[in-house]
């Protein structure tokens, strides 16, 4: 694949994104009013950007996994059969600034939505339509533990984006471009190829934020670890005592792809929309079927998804499925931090000590 | 044989259950051989609901979310009655911005109340139908136009307040949210496209073949007078003095001293009267007959041309009343939507104890809630007046008449027609006089 | 051919409440006349003079709670003839704003508001799955248009309607919204509270003080504690918990922890 | 293939089998053929159900189009799809996930114990031994029903009652009236002692609810059966059938897509099953 680098002055920078507007719809993070965070939002001019953010309630990834979206419409024909209406388009994006972990994050929904064989199509569709622009940060927000997750604070895989910017201040951005889009769409600037002094700056600065966490966790032997306590008392003292299932750690968590459908049926009963919603499997419903529920324990639906996030899903899809963005606790009205419960499991297995835990 | 009237031998209309009203209720009609009216009660049986009772002891900030629950159609009016009594208890004077846009929310309030109104409850008894659904089919037009008229007017509450009933924005010293400037104008001309249809409903009301029958009790209304340069005054909604015929001007603090309230051992809403004794009606016919002089010229043109003179007695033509109303509050809402900027403002409170009163023009009529509140901001006595327990005694008062003028002469099926049509022309809530 | 359209014969009873779910009914806006095409209104009071009682009807929506005994008779009666049953509105579903009396004592309520208590017959305020069983519940205060929608499309379909049965926060997240608990500290009741408002109070910058009711399987009294510990006092805790559906054990158990719930007569 | 991908089925025939389940023969309306395997299953859905996740309970005939379903009427699909009339229409999306584990059949005996509607899986991996029959070696089906009203396919049951190459034991928790069928009383656990099967070299095949499935899967093991060799298809709540939606998720596993068909240790080392 196609790889180039380059030196871009913020100006520049600016007056490109300007132009790409022309062709795309500009998404990035932008502060909110009423005292609100930042969050990822349609941008209609580029001084609405807020490019210093640490962390939006929710991720870019919705622009690529609607939290609510339409999967089809079928009509009832006259004859008795169906007529089904799939989605084809979707309008093209820029998805601006995506932090290290948000970036992870979607690499982990492109194994989940793009299996091979089982390809989502409103997944696909939008991700094709979407030019992703990796930011990296330049600050670490007290909840960050990506450095543990290895999704951060640089991204490393060299897939999945178009573009990565790093901020190296008064020079300007070091950006690091994948494949013939982002290329091409760069060749107007005429910019400055980057020289090896940028890149040796990058790491001075990556190295600099590595000292900045102030969370971290032990990945060693998360996994077995997990796996081997499916039954200790941290999930049924923090699910009873804490808890409240309301769903908030993972309708921000920007890897959690549960959905569950709904068919809305017009009042003639000829016209249905098949719509799909973000599902948590937090919800007491979730695993309700005829006769059982497989999780009507809050504990065990805790549990799901602790140890999904640790756990279990190394051995679905080859890396965890958190990528320490500190969302789910920094959400989560009485503060549940999964690291912490983590934590307290591998303290019980004597494989960690309470003093050093953060 | 000519046989003499014999006045133990009565004939009794009784209405087990008045449909099309709010609330559940029924009639006893007793008329004697001859005519003479024997008995009348107008029985609310709505069980009692206690808001009286539970708002003791609840804080100052949740009593608007309670009480907005008394009434399913006026919610707004209890709402905002209950903030302004909370605020008067504690001595805060909330901004004019705020003054203005609870105005308009009562505006669109009364409007979308008197549409529902005069479309579902009282055209089906004049077209002979047992209710609008089955109108619907035939009254395509008149369809059109109530839905039409309703989504405008509802679309201002429901932007405004978050929600056509039971708004949420409304709070003690402001709104804690408000529209931008471009939503406001949208709904002015929202409400602009419908007026013409306002217009038309006066017209059809106008059509309709009330009975006769004139009222012996006063109107009691709130009203404004004019202040500084202005040219004259608002029609009242939410403040003013309490005005009657009977001469009545009042501050709305001494409503005790002229107002007084009885429990009736049949019904379970209480009836209030003057402490003249007099009986009173108040809502839209009391509202236009007080305050023709400061109806829009638009509307005073409207008036005319629906043969509407005040200061008109006739209790059924509460109807026309409302129809001007609507036409007016249109113009009203349109005039405070294009005017109105709102600029972020934070609702703060400075919790004191005190005592408070406020009184608004319900829909239906005045409505008075006044609260004693504590140093902590509970609520330690509550007292709640609402427009059909205003209007019960008068209400009784006007069937009476009814009956004795018509008892005589007309069938048991037409009086009792007509006895519905008296009491539905007053649109009484009885959910709300049970409160 | 499956789908028969037939209409829905359907009733509408009110107990105890404001009316305005009766309302909500009539301003079902855009669908009112696609509702009144594919209903034959058998028994709607507010709506229709006389009707029937008797039935049978396919949907019977209650609307209001249970206040009084003639209530519970008629509704064992209607129950009967109903094939499908609703509690309509937080009244109907879990006692609504009418339960709060229930906290203090019955006859000290009566004597709050009349002096006369001779012709006052009330009971202790009871949702109407108290006495009936119910085949699903529209809440909302008044209820969600989105349900009565899956109500009536669901029926005419033959289905069972599936309600909205996650948390307020749901919709909070789905909208974007600034968490008002986290980020102001408000005291919100969203995280226990049925969705389906669209997460109305907080798009709107304040609290939820859960109209809706409790969500199936609330943990209230672990967020009664997180309220004291963001320094709410505990009379403000047992309010938050008892102004909506403090029939519900899931609200109950968070009030109980601050203040008692329930009143002899 | 792209996901999600609809077809349309006509309805042909409906057998009934109990009171609330009934055998539905479909064909797709496309014209086109339907491959799928033993243990696999379809989502069928009818505009504004949604759908639900049902196995096949017949054997793919090639060329055809034709799949059967034996369906309990529970819920709104499964109700709608109850009504139908022959000649309309559902809508089709599958065949999804790894069936029965067929080639590890062979030389092998084979056990096939089913409870109630679990049956209705493991009918065409029956049949698919039975036209197969000289690869494996012994073939014992355990079926057991609460009553005999309960029991599906009541005319297989009777015809492979009578066949040499399969031994069955039908049981019954209670015995209401007199039949045909050689029906015992008692949970199959209960003959699952002495069976002519070589505990060492056996398929062993499990499909019923999942405590049922729980009990059997323990009593093989403690006779020295060999555990990997123990295969059970596990229900859960299904949306998509593609991985995608999570619902089914046990563990690490999607039961869409990696089962519904598992290997006993396999999924027994999560939690959140009664395994
Ligand atoms: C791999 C697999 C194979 C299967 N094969 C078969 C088969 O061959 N034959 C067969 O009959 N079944 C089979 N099933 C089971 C079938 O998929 C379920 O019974 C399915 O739920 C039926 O769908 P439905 O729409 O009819 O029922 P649903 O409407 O989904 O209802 C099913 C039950 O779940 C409850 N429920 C559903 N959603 C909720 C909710 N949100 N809240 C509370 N309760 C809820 C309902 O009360 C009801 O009892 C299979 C399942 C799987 C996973
Ligand atoms: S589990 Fe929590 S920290 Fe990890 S990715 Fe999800 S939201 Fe972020
Ligand atoms: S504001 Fe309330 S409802 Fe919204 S997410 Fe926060 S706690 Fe939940
Ligand atoms: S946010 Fe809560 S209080 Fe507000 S409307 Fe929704 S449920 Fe009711």
């Amino acid at each position: 694949m196609q790889e180039q680098a380059f030196i871009i002055e913020k100006d520049q920078l600016f007056s490109w994104l300007e132009k790409l507007q022309q062709e795309f719809l500009l998404i990035g993070p932008k502060k909110q009013e009423e005292g609100g965070g930042v969050a990822f939002l349609p941008i209609k001019s580029v001084q609405e950007l807020d490019l210093n953010y640490t962390l939006t309630m929710m991720g870019p990834q919705i622009y690529l996994y609607p939290p609510e979206e339409t999967i089809c419409t079928v009509w009832r024909k006259d004859d008795g059969g169906f007529e089904v209406r799939m989605r084809e388009e979707v309008p093209r994006q820029v998805l601006f600034a995506v932090r290290s972990c948000d970036l992870q994050a979607i690499l982990v929904l492109d194994k989940v939505f793009l299996r091979p064989g089982l390809e989502d199509r409103n997944y696909r569709l939008w991700r094709e339509n979407t030019l992703l622009i990796g930011l990296h940060c330049s600050s670490i927000h007290p909840q960050c533990f990506c450095a543990s997750m290895g999704s951060g604070p640089f991204f490393e895989p060299r897939q999945g984006y178009d573009l990565l910017l790093t901020d190296l201040g008064q020079i300007g951005y070091l950006a690091e471009t994948l494949g013939e889009r982002a290329s091409s769409l760069l060749a107007a600037l005429k910019a400055q190829p980057a020289t090896q002094t940028h890149f040796d700056q990058k790491r001075q600065i990556g190295h600099y934020l590595l000292t900045q966490f102030q969370k971290s966790i032990d990945t060693t032997h998360l996994v077995e670890v997990l796996l081997k306590n499916q039954d200790h008392p941290v999930w049924s003292q923090t699910a009873d005592q804490r808890c409240l299932s309301c769903t908030n750690c993972t309708k921000v968590c920007p890897t959690c792809f549960c959905y569950n459908t709904k068919d809305t049926v017009s009042f003639d009963l000829v016209r249905c929309e098949r719509t799909r919603y973000k599902d948590s499997c937090q919800e007491l419903h979730f695993a309700q079927v005829h006769g059982a529920n497989f999780r009507s324990t809050r504990s065990s639906r805790l549990r799901q998804f602790v140890t999904h996030k640790l756990a279990t899903w190394v051995e679905q899809f080859g890396c965890f499925g958190c990528v320490g963005c500190g969302r789910c606790m920094s959400w989560c009205p009485t503060g549940i931090d999964l690291t912490q419960m983590a934590k307290e499991i591998m303290v019980s297995e004597g494989l960690y000590d309470r003093r050093r835990q953060t | 044989m000519d046989r003499q009237p014999n006045p133990f031998n009565s004939k009794t209309i009784s209405i087990d259950y008045l449909a099309r009203t709010e609330g559940e209720s029924g009639l006893m009609v007793k008329i004697a051989e001859g005519g003479d009216v024997q008995e009348i009660k107008l029985k609310i049986f709505e069980p009692p609901r206690f808001f009286e009772g539970f708002l003791v002891g609840r804080k100052y900030s949740e009593a608007g979310d309670i009480v907005s629950r008394i009434c399913g159609i006026c919610p707004i009016s209890h709402l905002t009655t209950s903030l302004q009594a909370v605020e008067d208890a504690m001595g805060i004077m909330p901004s004019p911005q705020t003054r203005r846009l609870r105005r308009l929310m009562c505006v669109s309030q009364v409007v979308a109340s008197h549409i529902i109104h005069l479309y579902m409850f009282v055209l089906p008894d004049y077209f002979g139908y047992p209710g609008f659904a089955e109108m619907m089919p035939e009254f395509k037009k008149e369809t059109d136009y109530l839905l039409a008229m309703k989504e405008a007017v509802n679309n201002v509450a429901e932007k405004i307040g978050g929600r056509p009933l039971n708004p949420v924005s409304m709070v003690v010293n402001g709104f804690t949210k408000l529209p931008d400037r471009e939503t406001m104008l949208s709904l002015a001309e929202g409400i602009r496209a419908v007026l013409p249809m306002a217009y038309e409903t006066a017209m059809m009301m106008s059509r309709l073949p009330y009975p006769d029958l004139e009222t012996e009790g006063e109107f009691a209304a709130l009203r404004k007078e004019a202040s500084g340069e202005e040219e004259r005054g608002e029609y009242a909604f939410n403040e003013g003095r309490l005005v009657s015929s009977g001469g009545l001007n009042l501050d709305i603090h001494d409503y005790f001293a002229a107002f007084c309230e009885q429990e009736q051992g049949y019904a379970q809403a209480k009836k209030s009267f003057l402490k003249t004794g007099n009986t009173y009606m108040s809502g839209a016919l009391a509202r236009v007959n007080l305050k023709f002089d400061q109806l829009h010229d638009e509307t005073k043109k409207l008036a005319q041309e629906i043969g509407f003179s005040r200061p008109d007695r006739n209790p059924f033509h509460n109807n026309l009343a409302q129809a001007l109303e609507i036409y007016d509050g249109m113009l009203e809402s349109i005039r405070l939507l294009s005017e109105i900027d709102p600029k972020k403002e934070v609702p703060s409170v400075d919790i004191r104890a005190g005592e408070g009163v406020a009184i608004t023009e319900a829909p239906r009529g005045l409505l008075m809630h006044r609260y004693v509140i504590d140093r902590r901001g509970v609520i330690e006595e509550a007292n709640l007046i609402t427009p059909t327990s205003q209007n019960f005694a008068n209400i009784e008062r006007d069937l009476h008449l009814l009956a004795a003028r018509y008892g005589q002469s007309d069938d048991h099926e037409a009086l009792r027609l007509k006895c519905e049509q008296l009491i539905r022309a007053y649109d009484p809530c009885f959910s709300c006089s049970v409160h | 051919m499956l789908v028969k359209k037939k209409k829905l014969r359907l009733g509408v009873f009110k107990y105890s409440c404001c009316a305005g779910c009766e309302f909500e009914l009539i301003y079902f806006q855009k669908y009112i006349r696609e509702t009144f095409d594919n209903v034959d209104i058998i028994y709607f009071r507010m709506a229709k003079s006389g009707g029937s009682e008797e039935g049978p009807f396919d949907l019977v929506l209650i609307d209001g709670a249970i206040t009084e005994a003639w209530q519970v008779d008629q509704l064992k009666r209607v129950r009967q003839v109903a094939r499908f049953l609703l509690p309509i509105g937080s009244c109907a579903v879990n006692g609504g704003i009418p339960a709060i009396k229930n906290h203090t004592s019955e006859l000290d309520m009566e004597k709050r508001v009349y002096q006369d208590i001779t012709h006052v017959h009330s009971i202790k305020t009871h949702p109407v799955d108290d006495y009936v069983q119910v085949d699903g519940y529209i809440k909302g205060c008044p209820m969600g248009r989105k349900d009565l929608y899956e109500a009536f499309t669901s029926l005419l379909l033959g289905k069972r309607p599936s309600f909205v049965n996650y948390s307020v926060c749901v919709e909070c997240k789905i909208k974007g919204n600034t968490c008002v608990l986290i980020s102001y500290g408000w005291p919100c009741m969203g995280p226990v509270t049925n969705g389906g408002c669209g997460a109305l109070c907080p798009s709107y910058n304040r609290a939820c003080y859960a109209c809706w009711g409790p969500m199936e399987d609330a943990n209230a009294p672990a967020l009664a504690r997180q309220f004291e510990k963001m320094g709410l006092a505990p009379d403000d805790i047992f309010r938050r918990f008892t102004q909506y559906g403090s029939t519900k054990p899931e609200f109950r158990r968070g009030a109980e922890l601050y203040g008692s719930t329930t009143q002899p007569f | 293939m792209d996901n999600p991908h609809y077809r349309v089925a006509c309805l042909l025939d409906v057998q009934p089998e109990t009171e609330d389940t009934s055998s539905y023969l479909f064909v797709l309306e496309d014209g086109g053929d339907f491959q799928f395997s033993p243990g696999q299953f379809n989502m069928l859905g009818l505009p504004g159900t949604e759908e639900a996740a049902i196995s096949f309970s017949s054997l793919a005939a090639a060329g055809s189009g034709r799949f059967t379903h034996t369906i309990r009427r529970v819920g709104n699909v499964t109700r709608l799809i109850g009504e139908l009339e022959i000649g309309q229409r559902v809508m089709v999306r599958g065949p999804f996930g790894r069936g029965w584990p067929i080639e590890q059949a062979v030389g092998c005996d084979v056990l096939l114990v089913a409870g109630g509607l679990g049956l209705a899986p493991l009918r065409p991996f029956l049949l698919y031994m039975l036209e197969n029959r000289g690869q494996i070696r012994n073939l014992v089906l355990i079926f057991g029903a609460r009553t005999l009203d309960d029991m599906i396919f009541q005319i297989d049951l009777a015809r492979w009652q009578e066949q040499d190459e399969i031994s069955t034991i039908y049981c019954v928790d209670h015995l209401t009236r007199e039949s045909n069928l050689r029906l015992r009383t008692g949970l199959v656990t209960r003959f699952m002692d002495g069976l002519d099967l070589d505990p060492r070299n056996t398929l062993a095949c499990i499909c019923g609810p999942e405590i049922m499935m729980r009990f059997v899967a323990r009593n093989l093991a403690l006779q020295g059966y060999r555990q990997d060799r123990i295969y059970l298809s596990m229900e859960r709540r299904m949306r998509c059938g593609t991985a995608h939606c999570g619902h089914c998720q046990i563990g690490a596993k999607f039961v869409c897509q990696d089962g519904p068909v598992f290997s006993y240790p396999d999924i027994a080392r999560f939690a959140d099953t009664a395994l």
